[in-house]
């Protein structure tokens, strides 16, 4: 699978386990999510999107390096602010935006929104609306693939204020106890909201917890895709082993506000430039093109592309069919007459 | 089909093991249901028929073991998971409103979470405020959820083995003082449909919807009554959501008074959800006199013995609500 | 005593302030409140004037924070907790209802538990079904709670204030809608009393008992019906625990007809206890119609805005409700 | 404030630091927690009492060890298991039972019971029917405490098993964050009902998670008094330092059932006698005797006293008032009329 004689010999794993073409696609998602976010963005400053968002900007790198080697059987469970694990995980940005539009054709039929967008044909069981709600749920999903005898494994989005939340540690703590699969990402972007981490937590960083459960606390650059790649390999690996749960830590900065009401008192311009110096999307493109894997003129190509597919989406999804007002209390039973 | 007496909690034990037989993606899930056999020996000696491995003893973590339900029953399972008290709902209602209840809406049918969860629940054992609430009324509140409360040993077989099928999420509140009630129960596997109310005894003065042991408690009461010529229609409500309004309405119809008979606090209990549906259905017309309402105290449930009876409706309470209503004196 | 406009965010924050001015044992928490001003901005720079200590961020914890509320107003103090959205309530329901509702019950009237939450609540904004719910029915269900739902600028300061007194833990549930909405406010501090019904409106024909947001739509449908000949009472709830019946079956025994109007899901929402009330009360010899419930939908809260708005009572809904009932169409 | 000339040079803090008769007064409690469990018990099997309770025979070592160096004005909040903190902080036994027979002068006034019973007047904020209850409301307590300025401090007990409640993590993560006065007791006694630590966490000491929360985590033999008291007095004066919370881990063993229903079927006759042979009491009897600091007739004479104030305790709560059923909704509120 190597793409043999364009990667440098002394190139880490990363480089060497996937194809060119892999790697060329990985890039595509981060710009696909970052095109998707800035075209929400826009579309909700147009007044066409109602509600609000969590935009992921500048975490690209840690929504794609997750998901890179997990297969289509594997779950994820995802956050408010989950658009990148979304496309990460294999879903189309075009009904992502006919969900944000409200229509039938989004993935919730207009019913969830971007805080409960999800996938399930590509195994996103959901963003969540409830800070470490995905946890247990990941945890549970595991537990189902060890009883039905399956080498998949449960990967946990959530953020550094969710660690806060007793559901992290309860979760953290039944995973470990019953050797379940499950992968648990920690996207720390410094700030639960308005609050730092400093401020929320005593411990430095929030793979300092895992000792907690007896399971290995990794912490990764999250804006270096191949690191948190690595990083998430191995701990998929162990959990395809059955040795059991992992928590990775993807030091990572979301350099949009946390939601479109963020005035963002609590952090300095400054700060906010030095993590956009620390773009994912250049990174990797350097990377990219150090290792000879692709062409500056690739990259162009690369993203061009997926300009014009989310601006193909956002036309799919303003052309979408609106839920009929008659129909609110569909799909709240499964044996209902629809 | 062979019928043999048991135990409501037998009942219990017998539906789960029928499920368990029948489909390997069920297990059971909870505090102390392994080796100690569950706080009211309800799961009993399960784990060493089936294996820990679906008789599954959880750390003390309620939000944990919630959310693990719901997502074991999103990829392929059918958890059933035994709360040790009702009154631990509490730490669980994230999971079990905001995920269980609202996935499948959510998610725009995409999924569905064919999970149980089952409630010790009510007073009379002496265990005080936070192991006596009944918090049924709670969960009826939330669309997206079934709520049941079988007040014998048969409907809560059936009902267990039909909310087990369920493709979505169904509560069920089980009465701790009727554990060991005694019934006939087949013993063949059968299920009793979630939502269809059961006329527990015919009458023409009085209709009584009660839930749960209050089933028992209102039909010692109309015992009693009908030897002074009062004939009362006990109606066991058995599903607290979706509710079987259409069986009340023609109850009421025909004896043109109403009284409901709930443990679960007065105030926003099942009760008040009753008399609303009557007040405002087809029936209200043929009502011949105020709706009575007979729950519990406005109060938390009292450790002391002849406090903790006070807290929640008795028969001879009843039988003088009862009364009173069919004689006119409020 | 000098009248300014306010909204109700700016009423709320000038409560905070003039509580914590008065008495140095008050102090806020909550998630944001600090530097962000809260997620709906109504403890805006309070920081700025009280400091850290007195205007907390908390980590993201709920159920902890509701604990050190409690733990902190056994200990003296006199915590105002603001959750970020009332659904969060479900992560702390253990600590508001097993602990802050029932130790001063359990203890034997030993402590109080002084403390106010104060809960975002309702739907309307797009957030879905996760932050959009009305669980005030949940907590009004509650003994040893209080729970307000304010509906003005000025009614929110005042009983604000109450609540801040007020020796028993009060539920404070805050429509987000509301938060922009202007009304004059008094300057001073005053307390408006919990458990006190306000007549919004004085009508002959029907008595409109309505929840927060839901009085203003109720107003504006009694507008349109005033101008065909119908004349709405509106009764403005303000507190769901305890209830002031006696304010209701007044109306109602002038009026003889009742409806319910509230944002809450139908089913063992508000409107089922106020209808429960009266068709138990000496109002129902005086009712010539059915009780009329106008509830949220037994549904979650959908994303798409015009299902959004399909869920809940808007008024249009409301007028045409109100004149069949009165016209006698049902 | 030494017993000088009585103790051996070179005695270890503990016996140092008290008198002879105050650690005379530490064993009547410890009797006293005993004789009362064991009165309780007997009270219950004769039907004079009605619910459950949860002994904690074979705990008063870290009971009474833990409380001793507390004040007054010092808080604690309790568990189901609560017995032995209550006394331990000063509570009247005969008031406990009191409360236990359901009487108007037992500490709730019959609203209570076993599972609730609280002395505000010393100190105790209640024992908890919740497991994990007690632990956010120590931290506010603390919370209260610092606002005050006063240097008392609040002490949580809890168990192993509630250390894997969500609660647990929330309220240690706060408390170490704004470095309250809290010193977190948890008597883990190996069990949580039937479920073994190795069984409910995969750290091998509740005390391994305190590094989560960059507290310090000590485990003492909670059998010990002398064990116990030292390393809590330690963390109680951290605490009214302003340094912050401790969690002090006790091991121990109950060695009746979890409650009235338990048939010990998760554990073995010789794992319950081989706890019994390290009994509290007898450990600190002698350890008192070979200092010099009792004489054998004397710790006859306190185990007597213990036994018969214990019996006029039972005597006094039978002869109590019963609570009128009428006032039932009494001390809902707090503005009623009574
Ligand atoms: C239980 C709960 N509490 C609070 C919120 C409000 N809220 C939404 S996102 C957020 C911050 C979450 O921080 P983190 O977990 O670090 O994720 P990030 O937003 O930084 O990606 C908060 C407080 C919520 N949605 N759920
Ligand atoms: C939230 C909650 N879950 C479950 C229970 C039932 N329960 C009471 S005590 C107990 C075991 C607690 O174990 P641990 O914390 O180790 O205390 P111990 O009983 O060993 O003293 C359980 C499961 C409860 N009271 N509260
Ligand atoms: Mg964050
Ligand atoms: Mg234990």
């Amino acid at each position: 699978m190597n793409a043999v004689g364009k990667i440098k010999p002394n190139a880490r794993p990363f480089y060497q386990k996937y194809t060119a073409s892999q790697l060329k696609d990985a890039l595509r998602k981060m710009y696909l999510i970052r095109r998707f976010e800035e075209g929400a963005e826009e579309a909700y400053m147009r007044g066409l999107i109602h509600g609000t968002m969590h935009l992921s900007i500048g975490q690209e790198g840690s929504a794609v390096g997750a998901t890179m080697a997990l297969r289509n059987t594997d779950y994820i469970t995802s956050t408010h602010r989950g658009h990148g694990h979304c496309i990460g995980k294999g879903a189309d940005p075009k009904l992502m935006f006919a969900e944000f539009f409200g229509k039938e054709e989004g993935y919730c039929r207009g019913r969830g929104g971007s805080m409960h967008i999800a996938d399930v044909s590509t195994g996103n069981l959901g963003a969540n609306g409830i800070v470490g709600g995905g946890l247990p749920i990941a945890v549970g999903a595991a537990l189902a693939i060890k009883k039905q005898k399956r080498d998949d494994v449960a990967m946990c989005f959530f953020g550094d204020g969710a660690s806060n939340e007793g559901a992290f540690h309860e979760a953290l703590n039944m995973a470990s106890v019953w050797k379940l699969p499950v992968v648990f990402v920690c996207e720390n972007n410094k700030y639960g909201m308005s609050v730092s981490t400093e401020r929320s937590m005593a411990v430095a960083n929030v793979a300092d917890r895992a000792a907690a459960y007896a399971m290995p606390g990794v912490i990764v650059d999250g804006n270096a895709i191949a690191d948190v790649e690595e990083a998430i390999a191995e701990a998929i690996a162990r959990a395809r082993r059955g040795e059991g749960p992992t928590l990775v830590e993807c030091k990572t900065y979301r350099t949009r506000g946390h939601s479109r009401s963020d005035r963002n008192r609590y952090r300095t311009k400054e700060e906010i430039e030095e993590w956009k110096a620390r773009d994912p999307i250049p990174h990797f493109e350097a990377e990219l093109m150090a290792h000879g894997l692709a062409t500056a003129a690739e990259v162009t190509a690369i993203r061009e592309s997926a300009e014009a597919e989310i601006a193909a989406g956002i036309e799919f999804a303003r052309l979408g069919t609106d839920p009929n007002p008659s129909e609110v209390t569909r799909d709240v039973y499964s044996n209902e007459a629809a | 089909m062979s019928v043999r007496e048991l135990t409501y909690a037998q009942a219990i034990q017998e539906a789960l093991a029928q499920a368990m037989d029948a489909d390997p993606s069920v297990f059971l899930m909870g505090e102390d249901i392994g080796v100690y056999g569950g706080a009211f020996q309800v799961t009993g000696d399960l784990v060493h028929r089936y294996g820990e491995d679906r008789v599954m003893d959880a750390p003390i973590s309620e939000l944990g073991q919630a959310g693990v339900a719901v997502g074991a029953a999103l990829a392929g399972c059918r958890p059933v998971l035994e709360f040790q008290f009702s009154d631990f709902a509490t730490l669980a209602m994230e999971q079990i409103v905001n995920q269980a209840a609202k996935l499948r809406f959510m998610l725009g049918g995409k999924v569905n979470v064919p999970l149980v969860m089952r409630f010790p629940a009510g007073s009379g054992t002496g265990a005080a405020a936070q192991h006596s609430q009944s918090l049924d009324a709670w969960l009826a509140h939330v669309p997206g959820l079934k709520v049941i409360q079988p007040s014998t040993p048969a409907d809560v077989k059936g009902m267990l083995l039909a909310a087990i099928d369920d493709p979505d999420p169904v509560m069920v509140f089980e009465h701790k003082l009727l554990y060991k009630m005694k019934g006939e129960v087949p013993e063949e596997p059968y299920r009793i449909p979630i939502g269809k109310a059961h006329v527990a005894r015919e009458g023409r003065d009085v209709t009584v919807v009660a839930t749960s042991i209050m089933v028992h408690k209102s039909l010692e009461a109309a015992a009693t009554l009908a030897s002074e010529g009062i004939d009362v229609e006990v109606i066991d409500l058995r599903t607290l959501r979706p509710i079987d309004t259409a069986t009340i309405i023609d109850s009421v119809k025909k004896t043109s008074r109403l009284a409901c008979v709930y443990e679960g606090v007065k105030t926003l209990g099942i009760g008040a959800e009753i008399s609303a549906r009557i007040a405002e259905s087809e029936a209200f017309d043929y009502l011949d006199a105020p709706i009575l309402r007979l729950g519990g105290a406005e109060s938390p449930i009292p450790y002391n013995p002849e406090l903790e009876k006070a807290a929640v409706p008795q028969v001879p309470g009843i039988i003088e609500g009862l009364r009173n209503l069919v004689r006119g004196r409020m």
